[in-house]
């Protein structure tokens, strides 16, 4: 067994209201299990997910980020998901440029039929988040500026 | 300084079975702002709701957090109880401690821990949480109903008949749509045009009804309440104020060879000229695409002829808006084009036609007067085949629904061949006999029983000719699969009905879904069968799916009601939960700089532009503003707005931030 | 007298108020605002000056309410073209002069000339920003994390590469939005990287790649690589050529729906 | 490049013929084939009515082999090898679980980088744009193109041309000067796998299909299927007395005819192997 094995990874997921929220709703009523490392955040569509609360996320102590919404075509909002996407591929990008562990933001699209999925994506996320271990590489430079807070 | 009110809900032992409610309740009274905490086994019911008003009241509850079921359950419940007890609705939170925790993890200890978390998550929320106002909307109280086939007819003479105003805009010449074509209908056996031309009469003379013939949508703009939809109206040549329509440019028109499209391709027609008689408005129309005059530059036989002078050649389409306040979308449907049966000649063989050709054949105004003669040669068939789900249910032709008109029609059609041809000799081939609804499977086994047309239960694998016969090969499937070979004279084919030419580019004009088969989508298939997830677009008839007429009618007097709700209301109440942009005081008077880039991210245009400007008129700065009609909530400016100008309210930075640094704090 | 400063002169006859424009500074061409006919001998032009003077057009307390004529290198045409795109620059009342690759005076008249002007010059890294490019890209995501974190702690949260960028011309910057506080104010590791994301994350789609930002920089970060390597590894995914603004919205306000989508599971 | 080859065993036995005109047509061509080493027989026409496990391991372990030779490619003449081998090939892509039993099964590990195709996909790539100016001796008959069961069903497998009526045989015979028939037998089944053990069986469907391309004016029937030429060929004595006439087109491989056209020898076409003589040469 890996030293990780115990680990139990703090991951937040930011949702949109009508497709994800709604597919992780239909988990419940399925009665599907999964890992209880998850917790939603809801947003009315993805298109509203700022990328500084990822950022945040991480510097808060969040070892592992889902980010979710609507397929393509199927936004709530016609084209919040659109935009969305667009603004996770550049930061995406720009993440992988500074080092940070890109491999720790799952973006998905889980429909509100897709409840199956859903557990799925917490099930493998966690089981991920497991093996990379805690992101205490992040966390310590977030610690640097508590210390200096402290220090004021 | 915030008091919160923390109520967690055991639902029953729905929630209490795996999460330690008290625990839950008690964690949370340690919470800072945390006025007053509790749990109970019911908080949806009376009592529930009654303990949290009592609450609210007796401690001044400043925000209110219940930790219960989906949000998308009793959100509205719980926020009612506030607003009842004096809270503003929208200083009410909901965790969503079942769905997203009970029902989904096991017994123990990490459940409730994730279920104090998930609460204190919405706690540190409602403490940013400010109050707010639900907004009111005008409504403009006319409808525009897309199509006028039966569906757009019966929704037009409902709005209009609760008092209403209708444009209803058609792309034929005509209206009347396909169940002007068909001959009789089915289980009764009356003849459609019989009981559908009054009714495309009466919406010709209605006096809340505008129709436009020949007309197109452009584009639609707004929202619910308040639609701006630019209308083509595409040139007709002819003016229909001075035509008398007494038909002789159209007994003089040299192009006469063709193809009707009312007769579905069995008839011709001329290039000015009325799709049937019963055609409403009752006045001709050019086609320009087999004009002489428009495609060649001379003849206007029609111009030299008309005695009031009506043609008018070269006249541009005209663009009209219209302000509306609900569209209904009865753009109906389609059948299956002819390259699609290979297998079974069709296109190839003058006598296998579609169903809407054999409606045409059967129809008294058809190309035989009723009628059943081959297109080939004119003969009367003495034996014929009709093939059911000839493309429907046929995963492998990429139609894997079923057609649902398509039973009936044959039996429809198998009678009336018979009925027409006392010695003739018909065959049904079919997978089986959905003959749901009411009179429908008394129909269908009179054809086989009364009017002696043979049902043989398998598929048709080819279709060729031979010796000037039309060879059937098919398999019976109750007869242990035995190979059948008919000699027909001539095979009908029930074509799938497909989605109608355009439809995918009309629901992208208008913003609303379709399925995989561009049919449009229904905002809930069993709940909301008329509604579409853009607000105040409705749908109605066989554009959602095939649809017979019985269900066709039903679902545009359904969508006609659903108007009449929409406008029977002063002003439409909306949610507040819209983005804002912010304004402060001189010199800045917004932290907007005006770069307008959010214009583009807006998928409802609804960021304007304001002038703020001093007290002498000159312009000092231009900012976003957001209609608040308009706008629809999905915060994609928020997210895109570098400065942080635009906000939206119940999902504010503010709040979203609050919310998430919750889950780090300890 | 040199023909920059005839032509000031004539621009300042003919009722401009100010020809913004470069003199010999210690080193190297400095900016220079002209309001005199008697100051304009002091104006030079040539590929020595690289501070780009389009940061200035948007601070009307520098401009005032007369005509200004600008002397406008590459760059700045590139940021005069983004800006009038994002409606903070009415050209009309503006004169925009270039010197050409064959030393005439160029003055532009409409953003469609400036687009055409300078879709003739191909926009690309340079070479040292080339050889930054590789080494980053040879080493491990953890190595590139201790580089940038190293570097961001060097960071005194001055807001130099801010103030010198054409396109920072928010009048409420989000460092300085408290409710939520997204960047903490005092200079730290983090909170120097979060600003640098925020900048780049603003660029996308904007940053017209003139360095302004990291030549600005006084303790030498190189910022504004990351802004131009952004700018070269989405141009060709969103369609952005520096100086060409989109005519509605920007690379993150618009999208294709085929955009590609290899990182959504 | 080298593209594999698969013959399989009717090649190398009761159709000869179509091996040799393959390997004459590829030649003429310049397409180099490189023959999967120590390949076994896919089991077609007998294996999968016994065995799932059988069906799939024999052509896994063809498929293997060639990818462990590095062929990214190969042409599987036969059609019955070609339907095979192209379930067998989706079969595996479709289920894990199964990929790994009968990996198993084989000792072998199949990774699904191997491209099937079928000789009439070999000729549109190979053949079509360059056969017209090739053809010394057009092709100048009325031809029934006859596809048979195997190189076109099941669709969702195959995805090869329209299911119910192909047209890949019809162009390419078309483009060496011959004039296809049009007739609606193209797909129907000869018999194939009854050739040995209920002969009434295939005397009746081979006998309808041969009657109704005659009535039609064809003066040969061309096919892309040993089982079918077996059974068009070979069993001409029993569909003749079944339908009590004498029918005596002839019966072609797409190979040999388009070899014809090029001006290859009846013999490197293998043409006398036939039963039922070639007479249009």
């Amino acid at each position: 067994m890996d030293e990780n094995s115990e680990f139990e990874p703090n991951i937040v997921a930011f949702v949109c209201n009508w497709c994800t929220y709604a597919g992780a709703d239909l988990t419940g009523t399925s009665r599907l299990k999964y890992a209880t490392n998850v917790k939603i955040v809801r947003f009315p569509c993805t298109g509203r997910i700022d990328f500084m609360l990822l950022l945040k996320a991480f510097a808060g102590g969040a070892d592992g980020i889902i980010v979710s919404g609507c397929h393509p075509n199927d936004c709530h909002y016609t084209s919040g998901n659109f935009h969305a996407r667009r603004r996770w591929m550049a930061l995406h990008n720009l993440l992988e440029l500074v080092g940070i562990d890109v491999r720790r933001v799952r973006y998905s699209w889980v429909s509100a039929a897709e409840g199956a999925k859903w557990a799925d994506l917490v099930n493998s996320t966690v089981a991920d988040i497991r093996r990379f271990g805690p992101y205490t590489e992040y966390q310590n430079v977030a610690k640097q500026l508590e210390m200096e807070d402290s220090h004021e | 300084m915030s008091k919160i009110g923390v109520f967690i809900c055991h639902c029953g032992e729905n929630i209490s079975g795996t999460v330690d409610c008290e625990k839950v309740a008690t964690e949370l009274s340690k919470v800072e702002g945390v006025a007053y905490s509790t749990d109970y086994k019911y908080m949806c019911s009376d009592p529930g709701q009654t303990l949290i008003k009592e609450a609210i009241k007796t401690h001044h509850l400043t925000g209110v957090v219940v930790g219960s079921c989906s949000p998308r359950m009793h959100e509205v419940t719980f926020r009612k109880a506030c607003a009842e007890a004096g809270l503003n609705p929208y200083m009410c939170e909901i965790a969503n401690l079942r769905e997203h925790c009970s029902w989904v993890h096991e017994k123990g200890e990490a459940t409730t821990e994730k279920a104090i978390s998930l609460v204190t998550m919405l706690v540190e929320k409602v403490k940013k949480n400010k109050p707010l106002t639900s907004i009111q909307v005008p409504i403009t109280k006319k409808a525009l109903v897309i199509g006028g086939g039966i569906a757009g007819i019966q929704a037009s003479l409902d709005i209009a008949n609760c008092g209403h105003q209708v444009i209803l805009i058609e792309k034929d010449p005509s209206i009347g749509g396909h169940m002007s074509q068909l001959s009789e209908t089915f289980p009764t056996l009356d003849c459609s045009q019989c009981i559908l031309t009054p009714r495309m009469v009466e919406v010709a003379q209605h006096p809340n009804i505008t129709l436009y013939t020949y007309a197109e949508l452009e584009k639609v703009e707004g929202s619910i309440g308040n639609f701006q939809a630019t209308i083509r109206l595409k040139a007709k040549s002819v003016d229909p104020k001075l035509c008398t329509a007494c038909g002789l440019c159209s007994s003089k028109c040299p192009q006469k060879k063709i193809p009707s499209e009312f007769n579905a391709g069995l008839g011709t027609r001329t290039a000015i000229y009325v799709p049937f008689p019963q055609a409403v408005p009752n006045k001709p129309v050019i086609d320009k695409e087999h004009c002489n005059y428009y495609q060649k530059g001379k003849c206007q036989v029609c111009q030299k002829n008309c005695p009031t002078g009506a043609i008018e050649f070269d006249k541009p389409d005209e663009l009209i808006t219209e302000a509306v306040g609900a569209i209904v979308v009865t753009t109906g449907f389609n059948v299956l084009g002819t390259d699609f049966f290979p297998e079974y000649g069709y296109g190839k063989y003058k006598d296998v036609i579609t169903g809407l050709q054999f409606e045409r054949l059967a129809s008294a105004s058809g190309p035989t007067l009723g009628e059943i003669r081959r297109p080939s040669d004119g003969q009367i068939p003495k034996k014929i085949v009709f093939i059911a789900c000839a493309g429907s249910r046929d995963p492998a032709k990429g139609i894997p629904y079923c057609s649902k008109i398509c039973c009936m029609y044959t039996a429809k059609h198998a009678m009336l061949y018979q009925h027409k041809v006392h010695e003739g000799e018909s065959y049904v081939f079919y997978m089986d006999i959905r003959a749901g609804g009411k009179n429908y499977e008394e129909f269908v086994r009179r054809a086989i029983e009364e009017d002696g047309v043979n049902y043989v239960r398998g598929r048709v694998a080819r279709v060729y000719e031979k010796n000037g016969k039309l060879i059937v090969k098919g398999v019976d499937t109750l007869l242990a699969g035995a190979q059948v070979e008919i000699e027909a004279d001539m095979v009908v084919l029930a074509t799938a009905g497909v989605s109608n030419q355009g439809a995918e580019q009309l629901a992208q004009k208008m913003h609303i879904s379709y399925d995989p088969y561009k049919f449009f989508a229904e905002a809930h298939p069993k709940l909301k069968p008329v509604e579409t997830n853009t607000a105040g677009i409705f749908l109605a008839g066989a554009c959602q799916a095939p649809k017979d007429i019985p269900d066709t009618v039903g679902t545009a007097s359904g969508a006609a009601v659903k108007v009449a709700c929409l406008f029977s209301q002063a002003q439409l109440i909306r949610e507040p939960l819209i983005a804002v942009v912010n304004r402060s005081g001189p010199p800045s008077f917004s932290t907007c700089v005006g770069c307008f880039m959010c214009e583009t991210a807006c998928p409802y245009h609804a960021i304007e532009r304001e002038e703020i400007k001093n007290r002498n008129g000159e312009v000092l700065k231009v900012v976003a503003k957001v209609n608040p009609g308009l706008c629809q909530g999905c915060g994609t400016c928020v997210a895109f707005c570098r400065s942080k100008s635009i906000d939206i309210q119940g999902y504010s930075n503010e709040e979203m931030y609050a919310e998430v640094m919750s889950l780090f704090n300890n | 007298m040199n023909k920059i400063a005839e032509k000031a002169v004539a621009l300042l006859q003919e009722g401009h108020t100010l020809v913004l424009g470069y003199e010999e500074g210690d080193r190297a061409p400095r900016p220079f605002f002209c309001r005199q006919a008697e100051e304009a001998q002091h104006l030079v032009l040539d590929e020595r000056c690289t501070a780009n003077l389009a940061v200035y057009l948007t601070k009307p307390e520098l401009m005032g309410k007369g005509r200004v004529a600008v002397f406008a290198i590459t760059s700045s045409l590139r940021a005069i073209a983004q800006l009038t795109a994002e409606n903070q620059l009415q050209l009309e009342n503006l004169t925009i002069l270039t010197l050409t690759a064959e030393q005439e005076i160029k003055t532009f008249a409409t953003l469609e000339e400036i687009r055409s002007y300078l879709s003739e010059v191909p926009y690309e890294l340079s070479d040292t920003e080339k050889a930054l490019d590789e080494k980053l890209s040879a080493m491990t995501r953890e190595e590139r994390w201790k580089y940038w974190i190293n570097e961001f702690s060097r960071c005194i949260k001055c807001y130099a590469c801010r103030a010198a960028c054409p396109m920072c011309y928010c009048t409420r910057c989000i460092t300085e939005v408290n409710r939520p506080q997204w960047i903490s104010p005092w200079p730290s590791p983090l909170p120097n990287m979060e600003w640098q994301i925020n900048r780049v994350m603003h660029l996308v789609g904007r940053c017209i790649g003139c360095g302004a930002c990291g030549r600005a920089c006084p303790v030498g970060i190189p910022v504004d690589y990351l802004s131009k390597k952004m700018l070269q590894d989405l141009s060709e995914e969103f369609g952005y050529v520096p100086g060409q603004a989109m005519q509605d919205g920007n690379a993150l306000s618009t999208f294709k729906p085929d955009d590609k989508e290899n990182f959504i599971h | 490049m080298n593209i594999g080859f698969y013959p399989g065993c009717s090649l190398k036995g009761s159709s000869k013929e179509y091996n040799e005109s393959v390997l004459a047509l590829g030649k003429a061509l310049d397409i180099e084939f490189e023959e999967i080493k120590d390949w076994n027989c896919c089991g077609a026409s007998s294996a999968h009515a016994l065995s799932k496990e059988l069906s799939l391991s024999l052509p896994a372990r063809v498929l293997a082999l060639a990818e462990q030779q590095g062929l990214k490619e190969i042409v599987v003449p036969c059609a019955a090898c070609y339907n095979r081998l192209s379930t067998t090939q989706y079969e595996l892509a479709q289920n894990e679980e199964l990929r790994e039993e009968i990996a198993k099964i084989i000792d072998m590990s199949y990774k699904g980088g191997v491209k099937i195709l079928n000789v009439l996909q070999l000729l549109q790539r190979f053949a079509s744009d360059v056969i017209e100016s090739k053809v010394v001796k057009p092709f100048s008959h009325q031809v029934a193109c006859y596809y048979g069961c195997l190189l076109v069903r099941p669709h969702k497998i195959l995805q090869f041309d329209q299911v119910e009526n192909p047209q890949i045989m019809d162009l390419l015979m078309s483009k060496i000067g011959a004039t296809p028939i049009d007739w609606a037998f193209k797909t129907e089944c000869c018999g194939g796998g009854f050739s040995v053990s209920r002969t009434d069986i295939v005397s009746k469907l081979s006998g309808n299909l041969l009657k109704d391309a005659v009535d039609r004016g064809a003066k040969a029937i061309i096919v892309a299927c040993p089982m079918c030429h077996s059974n068009l060929d070979m069993r001409r004595p029993e569909i003749n007395e079944y339908l009590n006439a004498n029918i005596e087109v002839p019966v072609l491989y797409i190979t040999q005819a388009i070899g014809l056209a090029l001006g290859l020898s009846p013999e490197a076409l293998g043409l006398e192997r036939h039963f039922v003589p070639v007479s249009l040469i």
